[in-house]
């Protein structure tokens, strides 16, 4: 911890951040995203098994971009969404900054190539319980699995909590804000809240990086993050390829192998 | 009840081989069933999801996706690009319950005009059997105080 | 003031029985997941022991999520229009808070201070409020730093307080005496507990008539944007907002027939305000943070002589980021 | 004990299309119902919700006068959903009308005092309303000028009404366009509205300005009238803020504790002044 706040002073005090991102107390004992920009605010970073949020969201953002380079705290699914943001290039190269643990050390990871070697030494594989949810999802009859969706969805208002704390839910114009034509209905009845997450886990197929935010943002507690996980792991078996890797990967669904194979198509 | 329902089905075709396929299983007189209503467009890479997704919004009983056999493709790749994404769209349906038998995806090239009048027979006699797409039009009216 | 009894708590099962056999739902809050949800029950029993506040605010009773203000259908050269009846259903809210109580006064505000909003005033006609007063708040609660209590009694039409064997109960509308008289032999006399010794105790936080008075001085503060930065600009604060009232009209149609929907909205989205031009009044999130705090503690007294905030602090509870808005008050209270 | 549903239109019938300027149309809409056409009043400054049935509701000012009965008018640019299926109708089509709503121009207040209009592109629909309801009571005022400035000839709007002006003697009218924006026989003035109110050479007493423009027209024409003397009681404007219900419920027009839909649209810029620059 001492380590971290010692490096986001030094970082901040040679001028080669204008910020650190990272987490701090809130309310009750969680972790918030926290932006350091004086020596008294880097006081105020923690770094524990509590902080979840995946900080790459605000990277994209306007707000963050006018504040000049940021060096962030990164967990290892902050780091894939780095790749994946320089991969869709969103991000320079050169704009990544970032701070990630290796045991007691911290180490400062200027490039995509420095995160892709320091990802590579770790395997963060899908959490066990959404793996599991998955499978009995699954292994349930159609009619039983659009009967929990429908339900699960119900509670859905529409507030974009899950597109807008998601890393790789940058686009400045939105689907969901597209009128001419209204492709997915805005109300949040039954066929709007279907439709807008089918939307959403489609154009995160293969780009998710699994962090879980969307499902952690969620007020109402809908397990979006299933929807997402599982567009990402059926471009994951079929193609062979993840997001959040590496800084050179195409887009899954933007290129195509002549023998990709299915099974379905007459 | 069931003998009156007619199925509404609508076909996403591309121009160069499905589109010209059908126009040929017309001027081939071949008989085939009229349940399809056909949507034209340049490529099948143009059919986006949203496109099927909102021919359900709209009351479609079934879709019909098809356009050129691989290799084929007057664009040199639009269908392999189509096609990955059918691949993954299809998993996602099936995975948030949305009947996936109600989808058919083709190839059909400018010569099949047979193969074209058989594919619509089979989809409207499955789409038939199935009967409305209930559950989706329900949506249309649920949630709504 | 109000006629003060007892309800036990066997008495409690019996009026549940008593509203439902009268032709209402109760709705309360209940246990599901780990989330407490406003839902249908029909015994105290099935009422959630341990919450503080439910996720979402009762205010779709009144103003649900989507509602239909009308449909009409078309043909070429005519357009025939539909009236829409809301689709009101005689409700008890129970267990409610009292912050949450109080918020149905700041939505009658902004629907009936000029013209009036049937839809809402039907639903509002036929909705009874049974609160419960607070015995623990969190660090998200602030009701008394903005003229509310634990025990307050504003907006409810009977408030019960818990007490030993059961509640107090006080009586404070005619809706709730009509509540009463439907099994006037469940509410023994009262004891004369003094209900501040039970309620929670939650200091005041900052000094909110004071906070009011210098914000319009403070349009143009730093502090804002600082405030804002960590938003991500979502609407999940203001619609777990019980005050917050904000909405969208959105028309739903096919070529023969068709219908507007209203539907909850936010100004903490980019689009709110975004002109046909291009132009964008409240093009930052900074600023859309500002009017958020703006609404509530500036423009609503203003207008509605009241505040827009009853200080219930679902906002914070449900921000995937936890922008805490009481934190925020204090800061700008300071400032 | 029924209460009225407050956001049902009217439904109007076109009447009358023009073309005023690429992607910008004139309705002429009359009400189907007898009765709602009896009892219907507006006055100048007040706007409305028109709505293209399958489409949506949009917001445009009433850009006839209360003066000329039996209709109202609206001129609209095509740019979104709404405004693109209401350029597609026909005459003889129903839309739908929600108003009238919001403040006025106070007429009454300018009697006797010398007017001056101030316009630029689309925004001269809704001084139109003021202009034509202040010459249908020309011995209320004394002077009346109209300065009116568009990107280019083909982007004025209300061409005939514009000539119908320009050959009146009781109206001043001078319209000018930017530069580049001028065709070979243009025998208006070439430059933008600000430098040409400037020339001008207006005298602020005894006068108000009437300024509707985009934003930088207007910001770049109040300090011309502040240097021509013009306090900010005597400038008026109207905003047009994005709404959906006009009611004073939806909370997206406000300006600071100021709805747009019920204390405005009209403001004078005293009034401005004292509000949050959120327009």
């Amino acid at each position: 911890m001492e380590a971290l706040k010692q490096k986001a002073k030094e970082l901040l005090q040679k001028g080669d951040v204008k910020a650190v991102l990272g987490y701090a107390v809130g309310t009750g004992n969680v972790r918030r995203p926290h932006f350091a920009r004086t020596p008294e605010q880097v006081d105020r970073l923690v770094l524990d098994e509590k902080c979840t949020q995946n900080l790459a969201t605000y990277l994209t953002k306007h707000e963050v971009k006018h504040l000049g380079k940021v060096a962030v705290v990164a967990l290892p699914a902050t780091q894939r969404a780095l790749l994946q943001l320089v991969a869709e290039r969103q991000l320079r190269d050169d704009a990544i900054c970032l701070l990630a643990m290796d045991g007691t050390e911290v180490k400062v990871l200027p490039s995509g190539a420095a995160v892709e070697q320091h990802l590579a030494l770790k395997t963060d594989a899908m959490p066990t319980a959404d793996k599991a949810m998955i499978e009995k999802l699954m292994a349930m009859t159609r009619e039983q699995r659009w009967a929990y969706w429908q339900q699960e969805l119900s509670r859905c208002v529409k507030c974009y909590a899950c597109r807008n704390s998601c890393p790789m839910c940058y686009c400045e114009h939105c689907t969901m804000d597209c009128n001419r034509p209204q492709w997915v209905p805005v109300a949040s009845h039954a066929l709007g809240n279907l439709e807008y997450h089918m939307v959403r886990a489609m154009h995160l197929a293969g780009r998710c990086v699994e962090c879980g935010e969307c499902g952690r943002a969620c007020p109402v507690g809908i397990p979006v993050h299933l929807l997402t996980f599982f567009a990402e792991e059926s471009t994951a078996k079929q193609f062979g390829q993840r997001a959040g890797h590496s800084t050179k990967l195409d887009y899954a669904l933007s290129t195509f192998k002549p023998d990709d194979k299915e099974t379905f198509i007459r | 009840m069931t003998e009156s329902f007619e199925p509404k089905i609508t076909a996403f075709v591309c121009n160069w081989c499905t589109y010209a396929g059908a126009d040929l299983t017309g001027t081939s007189r071949i008989n085939y069933q009229s349940n399809v209503r056909v949507l034209r467009v340049p490529c099948t890479g143009r059919i986006d999801f949203m496109l099927l997704m909102k021919a359900f919004q709209k009351g479609s009983d079934g879709v019909i996706v098809s356009g050129c056999h691989p290799n084929d493709c007057h664009y040199t790749s639009g269908n392999y690009h189509a096609r990955r994404r059918w691949m993954v769209y299809k998993d996602l349906m099936d995975f948030m319950g949305v009947d996936t038998n109600r989808v058919t995806f083709s190839w059909v090239s400018a010569a099949e005009g047979a193969r074209w009048a058989q594919l619509v027979n089979e989809v409207t006699d499955n789409i038939r059997n199935l009967g409305p797409y209930a559950e989706y039009k329900a949506l249309a009216v649920a949630g709504i105080e | 003031m109000a006629d003060t009894f007892k309800l036990t708590h066997e008495n409690l099962d019996g009026l549940f029985a008593v509203l439902r056999k009268d032709g209402r739902r109760v709705l309360a809050p209940v246990d599901a997941d780990g989330r407490t949800e406003l839902n249908d029950v029909e015994k105290p029993g099935q009422v959630s022991k341990s919450y503080i506040q439910t996720i979402m605010s009762a205010k779709d009773v009144v103003f649900p999520k989507v509602e239909r203000l009308l449909s009409y259908t078309t043909e070429p050269g005519s357009v025939e229009l539909h009236d829409a009846e809301p689709h009101a259903l005689p409700t008890v809210l129970f267990g409610v808070r009292p912050c949450e109580a109080k918020a149905f006064g700041a939505l009658d505000a902004v629907f009936n201070w000029d013209y009036r909003d049937k839809f809402f005033n039907a639903r509002l006609e036929k909705m009874a409020v049974i609160g419960v007063s607070c015995t623990k708040a969190d660090d998200a609660c602030f009701c008394t730093s903005v003229g509310g209590g634990p025990a307050d009694t504003k907006g409810s039409d009977i408030l019960l307080t818990p007490i030993d064997g059961g509640y107090l109960a006080e009586v404070l509308t005619d809706k709730g005496k009509a509540i009463q008289a439907l099994a006037p032999q469940l509410f023994t006399p009262g004891n004369g507990v003094d209900k501040a010794m039970i309620a929670a105790k939650l200091e005041q936080a900052f000094d909110q008539p004071a906070l009011t008075a210098k914000l319009p001085g403070m349009f143009e503060n730093k502090l804002w944007e600082g405030q804002s930065l960590r938003c991500i600009g979502c609407g999940a604060c203001a619609y777990v907002c019980p005050t917050c009232v904000c909405f969208d009209i959105q028309e739903e149609a096919d070529p023969k027939q068709g219908q507007r929907l209203r539907c909850w909205d936010s100004c903490g989205f980019s689009m709110f305000t975004l002109h046909a031009s291009g132009h964008n009044p409240r093009e930052t999130q900074s600023a859309r943070w500002r009017q958020r705090i703006y609404h509530k503690f500036s423009t609503y007294p203003e207008r509605y002589q009241m505040l827009g905030c009853v200080g219930c602090g679902k906002c914070t509870r449900a921000c995937p980021v936890d922008m805490n808005l009481r934190e925020h008050l204090v800061e700008a209270a300071n400032a | 004990m029924t209460e009225k549903n407050i956001y049902l239109p009217y439904l109007m019938r076109i009447t009358q299309i023009t073309e005023e300027s690429p992607a910008v149309k004139t309705f002429r809409l009359e009400f189907v119902d007898e009765v709602a056409a009896q009892n219907f009043n507006f006055k100048t400054g007040q706007f409305g919700l028109y709505s293209a049935f399958g489409e949506g509701e949009s917001t445009f000012c009433i850009a006839s006068s209360p003066t000329r009965k039996g209709y109202i008018e609206c001129t609209f640019r095509e740019v979104g959903r709404v405004t693109a299926a209401l350029a597609d109708k026909e005459v003889g089509d129903i839309v739908g009308f929600r108003g009238p709503y919001g403040n006025v121009f106070p007429l009454e207040a300018w009697k006797g005092k010398n007017l001056v209009f101030i316009a630029g592109g689309i925004a001269l629909p809704p001084l139109r309303s003021v202009i034509w309801n202040c010459l249908d009571l020309r011995d209320w005022f004394k002077d009346i000028t109209v300065v009116y400035g568009a990107r280019s000839v083909a982007d004025l709007v209300y061409k005939h009404e514009l000539k119908e002006w320009n050959e009146r003697t009781d109206i001043n009218l001078v319209t000018t366009v930017d530069p580049g924006g001028e065709t070979p026989d243009w025998t208006g003035k070439v430059g933008f509205v600000p430098p040409v109110v400037e020339q001008l050479g207006l005298s602020a007493e005894n006068t108000v300005a009437i300024v509707c423009g985009p934003p930088i027209m207007i910001k770049l024409t109040l300090p011309v009238l502040e240097k021509l003397g013009f306090a900010p009681d005597q400038i008026f404007t109207t905003l047009e803020n994005r709404m959906k219900c006009g009611l004073g419920k939806c909370g997206r027009c406000n300006t600071g504790s100021s709805y747009v839909c019920k204390d405005g649209p009209v403001y004078t810029l005293a009034q401005l002044n004292e509000l949050p620059a959120e327009y």
